[in-house]
């Protein structure tokens, strides 16, 4: 299948208007020993039918959410997705279009971003959102770059209940630039140690960044850190669930100075892990040193409302190794996605999904609570996630539960031994129905065979 | 009926999407310290699906006309590869999932990992990157534990003027100090000015290949030789890789590290902004500092593997735009081996075809073959007191997008055009024919471009005031200030 | 880049959908009588693509604004119910397929028939009929077949002046003999002049409910009972039936066949034209005359039956419109009882807002509570020499579409004006105070109603020379006549 | 799920505008005797998704083509279908307009409505297509009326070899008119008896139909067929698979006046059988008489090229009872289906998949022909579609094959006695692979199971 328009005879025609015998003779600046002999070794092209078949086929070898329950989190959900996101990002006037460098025919574009920047302020309650980044993790990672520069420090902390890739990201981000991450404990109630917060704030530090929910589910005291942090001449870095907005107390209610996290949840299909959606958010005072692409109302010459790009000169494209990030390309469909998803499930509807996704991981915890022999190392103060230990061993858990249909949790004690035992994390989202979690307990209790 | 969606759905009643919970739990009060509303709207379905049709009306995009943008590779986006990424067996996958549940989804990423190699010359890849400059970045981090590795303290990476500004971003994000040289008057990397640089604390050699102009380095080879002998790695921005394909493989002529961008030259939409994918290839010395986990093959299927200490760890929270990969590796299914090569020999005729017309009402400074792309100017317009910001308005209004402008900063007023392969040769006619007819205006009737664009949504828009008083977030009807 | 397909697709080459042939068959070309070319475009995808996309962006659609089309219930088209129609396990469906592999079609065509004779309280349906007028055609069919059964010889059908024009053709058509009688001086029909006109030669009595004036027939029980005293039948239009969800049932009141217009009332899409689907449902003792086959329950499952000889057989290839009753079935589940109440409460609420609105600037014949749509007229701009059909056009300039016009012919210089449930308070005052700009602009400078429209992608067209000579078939750049 | 709008508060305040004190007001022409009582019995509301999954589990409980090799045909075929179609189609810009009325701002579908006529009359050679008929069945039903109409005759003659759904049609729509239906009888060929047909011509018809393929998918003599018509003073009506008309000779070379057939292989998708495409083409001097919706080229006021509905006096809803034809809606979007898939597969394309479908249904037929006991009754002129007897009963090779994954075909002994035996009718389209179609064989050859 090939996407080539021109024919025999107009090349021939293009190569005698440019005043070329021949193509290979436009190739001339390429030294002949360098070029490819041969041909590569590909297959032959493959018809549109045949690219269906091969590809469907590897598809068809997967097994997604849609056939077995998922209780999978950490990071990325199985959350119910309206119709009218793949509808809008099915337009192609949205998916084939560049990054608006031409505002006055990219009016669409601009102006979408802009209410999902204003989204985002709103859900994190800071000032301002950028318009999107890679994902959670690189968001962070930015934000401690932005930290760093605010700050004129080297040395950020961390909680240890975090998600392993995200540190992993930071430590990339962090190593050339001679960023020391430190690392503080969680308490028995999975939550992060104050006293030991306090104690390593005493040294400088550019910022302290709070996880809540934290990678066990459990919900941070985030005024508390924030306040501690702001004390020690700190910045706080809020790194959030954007669900978790609807209920919990919102970043800029806390006094964060950065808010980031993973936007997946909204409208975004799991796609195995990408493309995801980093946001960040910040404070008005800290705006012109955010990373990433900005969205700026504005008036045309006839007075009319229109949306730019603005505050460019903190973008590598104009300033180039003085920019605040190296960021180009982002993830503005993803961003499409989350404005679409958010609009559609409106205020209402949103909030709908928070609290549904709190009761029935809460009603899932208590279920298990009831199972002799599982523990619930952490307590209830979670939002929809939360570790437990079986009472076998968690491989032939979830290998049971697998075999039932069931996507029963990812296994974390080899990421975080000092968690013990054989810890999975399970996340509940609103989709999961009564059948799913009352099956997920009989299968802890032993009693999944029957199904 | 314009106005954001706020203002639409203020007041209004959203649809019902999920079921009504059947775990009524009074717990969940006592997490619920929100205060007040979100502010998000509430809107019914239809205002809202007019209200995003409405907003897709005032965008150009690929399905509308021609793309020129220069060093952005805007060509056709198959419809299929739309359909076929849009598959639940792929988008429905979760990352931790067993892997015995995902061999599709990494047998996918390991023939396309294969392609890329085979496309580049390259010993491997790693899809971990989601964009071009982020498989800078991660290019860096390579080089940067690659010294580390071997003990040798060297802090500076090379970059010549005409490099995209990702590049010398990326150089620094990294930790390393860039350090610019010039091209000469040809538009190319002068050697002996490169051998005068380059030293010990030389990490990394950095150039774009066809360089920005659109021009090949007819001394690659003795770059690359410069490079090498003084111990340093020659890095290749691989964007640009619509000219070379099935031409040139890059590893086999020397280049260490490159990176792609998936959304460029393998035809995945640019979605107004990404998401991208820019996946990085090595020679065979670097392929233990690849990003983790890689994609194995065995016996038994595929997995997903720690291979080497000596990685640099992590540059994303999972694998990278997965949805991305799947265009990518049908589109590469359906072009074949031949029909890559015809991609790049067909962007190249297109651009020298476009050059030969363009450079009658255009100042082009390097003249001689392109490769896909070629830099024309408006510097001849100046006299006119047209400038080429007025040029790419102009077009605008004639339906068409402009090309890229003002970049690269090394030519005057630049117009940097990029037809594609895709395009077919009444469309450049049609094209070119519009910038004459611009170049004539711009000669008898200058206002007419200073007034453009009078055909698009807005008017020319006042990015001053936006810089001076930025609005980035809704507050209300008034705005800014509030 | 305007013009045909046939003139983008002159001379190009298309892309490779199917994989070669593996069967290579001398014997083919002695089957291949056909001489030279079809005359097919030869079209790259890209340009394709572009071609639709452009004539797209011509077209004003629901998705785009309002469509205040009298008679045709144009209301939201749920995204939704698109993705579910799309699904491999309805679109890839044979219909001569094993029923034990067609259980879900089944079982969804059974429980749209049951739903549908729970809000219409017919006795049985047939969703054979794949459009309003089909159905109706359907219906005389049944009514035909009905009498012939009993031995009776009737041939007249009365028909109100008032009824759409598919009615008196559907008539016609099916060999019965339409009779037409006058509406009254408040557009009701009269009983009395029924009560004249009807007689031992009547089949039925054909009416629209409400009718296309928007009234419901106060005298409908009368008008029943007249009809079958005479040993007639009813025949109800119901594609008006969207003002009458959980209010009125057509069954308890007597009509003993009606059809319904899924593609209007069931918010299934117009397609610009089609498909649509026009179910047939009849009171208890005309069940047997539906077409075959029926979808029958039992024990081990759901099957096409063709349960009675008195059948009047066939008026479709297989059984109807099957992937609109899939969107028709969803809409229902999505409303529920209540939601389909709401509908009809909400099309009346928004028509009698709208009549009180626009009547101010507009003659109103037909004053009093109107149900789900009324009929204004420009009568009144007559002597400024403006006509309806100006007010029409102008309405298209301003971004709207146009109501239906000069329909129903009893009403002069016709505003056909339906608004629908699905638009809220705000759209409508935006039409309203169009169409009071409008009567203005008639008053002030009627040369702009007569210019009228000027933004649209064409100015008025020549349908005179069309219907002269017409060009309804490409034949070249010259066209008719060639 | 609700798409209304309207607030509580909205209607209130409509209400008083309107001069209402309650809703029930509005109701006042409509005797309260006469309205329901205590509400509809359906089900409550269900949300977006509930409605997915309810509605969603029906369409899994179904077994459609993609999941089977399907050799069924009998009018409706399981072809290919480029990605193009659908995209084009899911624009709503087509899909949710309104019959062109107001043609300046209907120019999308008017003239993707005229580029399809202009497909179809260069397929059948004919002059001119309408805007298209509900289905094959109907516009044959409408090509007879017109016919007699044009004749001024009551009689027509049809073949024994054609669909007998078709045919139940066609009886359904002459009853009334009184028109007459006879059957011309197969010969030993399965193809038509010319001189029984020579024979009923000698008596005043409106009309010959022809199909060819006819129903047992064999190629009529229509050239010969036609001549005989003309001679007699009767219409030549053709009833063609369009497909077919990529290889055969097509209508318009024979002489017919009227070509119909069923455009379902021309990019729709099977959807249990609706909705279908028919078209309808004639000659240049018949268009008048035409029924249903004609789209032709026109200028507007400045001279520019557009589109309009035109010779609407033929029509329902200028000539009432007066018109041609009582059509109104008819299937607009699956005429631009077949726009799109035509153009999209192109002059080369689309005679590829003729010439595919002739070429893999001949090989089946010659690997049936080697297969003991297995008999095909009427030879190799046909195109893609023949009738075949199985050595054992053809139920139990059907179910044998619809267990190893193939629906075999359509049994059509019950429909046509005539044919003896266990007859069913296969199809085989240039989708079936070599494998399907060796597989095929071997379950015939009572080699099946091992699969
Ligand atoms: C030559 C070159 N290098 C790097 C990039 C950066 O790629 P990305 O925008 O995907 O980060 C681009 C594209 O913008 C480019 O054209
Ligand atoms: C009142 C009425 N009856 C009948 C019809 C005919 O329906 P269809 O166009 O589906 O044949 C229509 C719609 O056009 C209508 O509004």
């Amino acid at each position: 299948m090939s996407y080539i328009q021109n024919t025999d005879s107009d090349r021939k025609e293009m190569l005698r208007v440019a005043g070329a015998s021949s193509f290979e003779q436009l190739l001339e600046p390429v030294d002949p020993a360098l070029r490819v002999k041969g041909g590569l070794k590909l297959g032959r092209p493959m018809s549109e039918s045949e690219v269906l078949s091969h590809v469907g086929a590897m598809a068809s070898r997967n097994r997604p959410a849609g056939s077995a329950a998922s209780f999978l989190g950490g990071g990325i959900y199985d959350r119910f997705i309206p119709a009218t996101v793949r509808y809008v990002l099915s337009r192609s006037e949205f998916y084939t279009s560049y990054t608006p460098y031409q505002a006055e025919v990219s009016q669409g574009t601009l102006q979408a971003i802009y209410e999902y920047q204003s989204m985002i302020a709103k859900l994190t309650a800071m000032d301002a959102a950028n318009a999107s980044m890679y994902d959670a993790a690189t968001a962070l990672a930015e934000a401690m770059l932005m930290a760093c520069s605010i700050k004129r420090a080297d040395r950020i902390l961390v909680p240890a209940a975090m998600s392993v890739r995200v540190r992993a990201v930071l430590e990339s981000y962090a190593a050339g630039r001679g960023i020391r991450i430190e690392e503080i404990p969680w308490t028995d109630e999975g939550t992060m140690d104050h006293d030991k917060a306090g104690e390593l704030l005493s040294e400088k530090a550019a910022a302290l960044v709070v996880a809540s929910p934290n990678y066990f589910g459990m919900i941070e005291d985030a005024a508390g850190l924030s306040e501690l942090a702001h004390s020690k001449g700190a910045l706080l870095v809020a790194l959030v669930d954007p669900v978790s907005l609807a209920l919990l107390s919102p970043p800029g209610e806390y006094g964060a100075d950065i808010a980031v996290g993973e936007g997946q949840s909204l409208g975004i299909p799991q796609n195995f892990g990408g493309p995801l959606l980093g946001f960040m958010a910040t404070r008005s005072e800290l705006i012109r040193k955010c990373p990433g692409r900005l969205i700026s109302a504005t008036t045309d010459i006839e007075g009319k409302r229109g949306y730019v790009m603005t505050l460019q000169t903190r973008e590598q494209h104009i300033r180039r190794e003085k920019a605040t990030s190296n960021i180009c390309t982002n993830e503005g469909l993803c961003a499409l996605s989350a404005a679409v998803y958010l609009s559609t499930m409106g205020e209402d509807g949103f909030r709908e999904v928070a609290r549904q996704s709190a009761a029935k991981s809460h009603a899932l915890y208590r279920l298990l609570s009831e199972v002799e022999g599982v523990v619930l190392p952490f307590g209830e103060n979670f939002f929809q996630e939360f570790v437990v230990r079986m009472p076998g061993s968690s491989e032939s858990f979830i290998e049971e539960a697998r075999g039932a249909g069931i996507l029963a949790g990812i296994p974390i004690s080899g990421d975080y031994p000092l968690l013990g035992g054989d810890a999975i994390l399970v996340a509940v989202t609103e989709k999961r129905t009564r059948a799913e979690i009352e099956r997920y307990r009989d299968i802890a209790a032993g009693k999944g065979g029957a199904l | 009926m314009s106005g954001t969606i706020f203002e639409k759905g203020a007041g209004g009643i959203s649809g019902r999407y999920i079921p009504e919970n059947d775990f009524p739990d009074e717990k969940i009060d006592a997490l619920a310290a929100r205060k007040g509303e979100i502010g998000l709207p509430r809107i019914g379905e239809q205002d809202l699906i007019r209200h995003y049709v409405g907003l897709a009306s005032k965008n150009y995009h690929i399905d509308k006309g021609m793309y020129p943008l220069g060093s952005c590779t805007m060509k056709y986006n198959p419809v299929v590869n739309e359909q076929i990424a849009g598959l639940g067996g792929f988008t429905g996958l979760h990352p931790a999932q067993d892997e015995r549940d995902a061999q599709g989804a990494l047998e996918l990423m390991h023939n396309l990992e294969s392609a890329l190699c085979e496309i580049t010359g390259m010993s491997a890849f790693s899809l971990q990157p989601v964009a071009g400059a982020h498989g800078e970045l991660t290019g860096m981090m390579i080089a940067r534990d690659y010294f580390r590795d071997r003990g040798e303290d060297r802090k500076v990476v090379i970059v010549p003027d005409s490099a995209h500004g990702t590049n010398p971003a990326s150089v620094a994000i990294c930790g390393f100090t860039p350090k610019t040289i010039a091209s000469n008057e040809k538009g190319l990397i002068d050697p002996g000015i490169l051998e005068k640089e380059i030293d010990g604390s030389t990490a990394v050699f950095m150039l774009t290949l066809p360089n920005t102009l659109g021009l090949f380095e007819r001394e690659i080879a003795r770059i690359v030789e410069i490079v090498h002998r003084a111990g340093a790695l020659v890095y290749m921005d691989g964007a640009n890789m619509n000219a070379l394909l099935g031409i040139v493989r890059p590893g086999t002529i020397g280049i260490d590290i490159m990176h792609l961008n998936l959304h460029k030259t393998f035809a995945t939409p640019h979605g107004g902004g990404g998401p991208g994918s820019g996946p990085v290839g090595v020679r065979e010395h670097l392929a233990d500092f690849l990003p983790v986990p890689r994609v194995i093959r065995e016996e038994g299927g595929y997995s997903f593997r720690h291979v080497s200490d000596k990685t640099i760890g992590r540059v994303h929270s999972w694998y990278g735009n997965f949805n991305v990969f799947v265009k990518a590796y049908a589109y590469i299914c359906s072009c074949g081996a031949e029909g890559l090569r015809a991609v790049s020999e067909n962007a190249i005729i297109n651009a020298n075809y476009l050059m030969t017309l363009v450079s009658k009402w255009y100042d082009l400074k390097y003249p001689g073959p392109c490769m896909h792309e070629f830099v024309a100017s408006g510097s001849n317009l100046k006299a006119y007191g047209v400038r080429t910001t007025d040029v790419a308005k102009r077009l605008l209004d004639y339906g068409l997008h402009a090309p890229t402008v003002y970049f690269p900063l090394i030519v005057e007023e630049a117009l940097m055009i990029e037809p594609v392969e895709t395009e077919k040769k009444e469309t450049l006619d049609h094209f070119a024919s519009v910038m004459e007819k611009i170049s004539i205006e711009a000669r008898e009737n200058p206002q007419i471009l200073h007034d453009a664009p009078v055909t698009a949504p807005v008017r020319r828009l006042d990015e001053a005031a936006a810089a001076r008083c930025p609005d980035l977030c809704w507050t209300g009807p008034g705005g800014c200030g509030e």
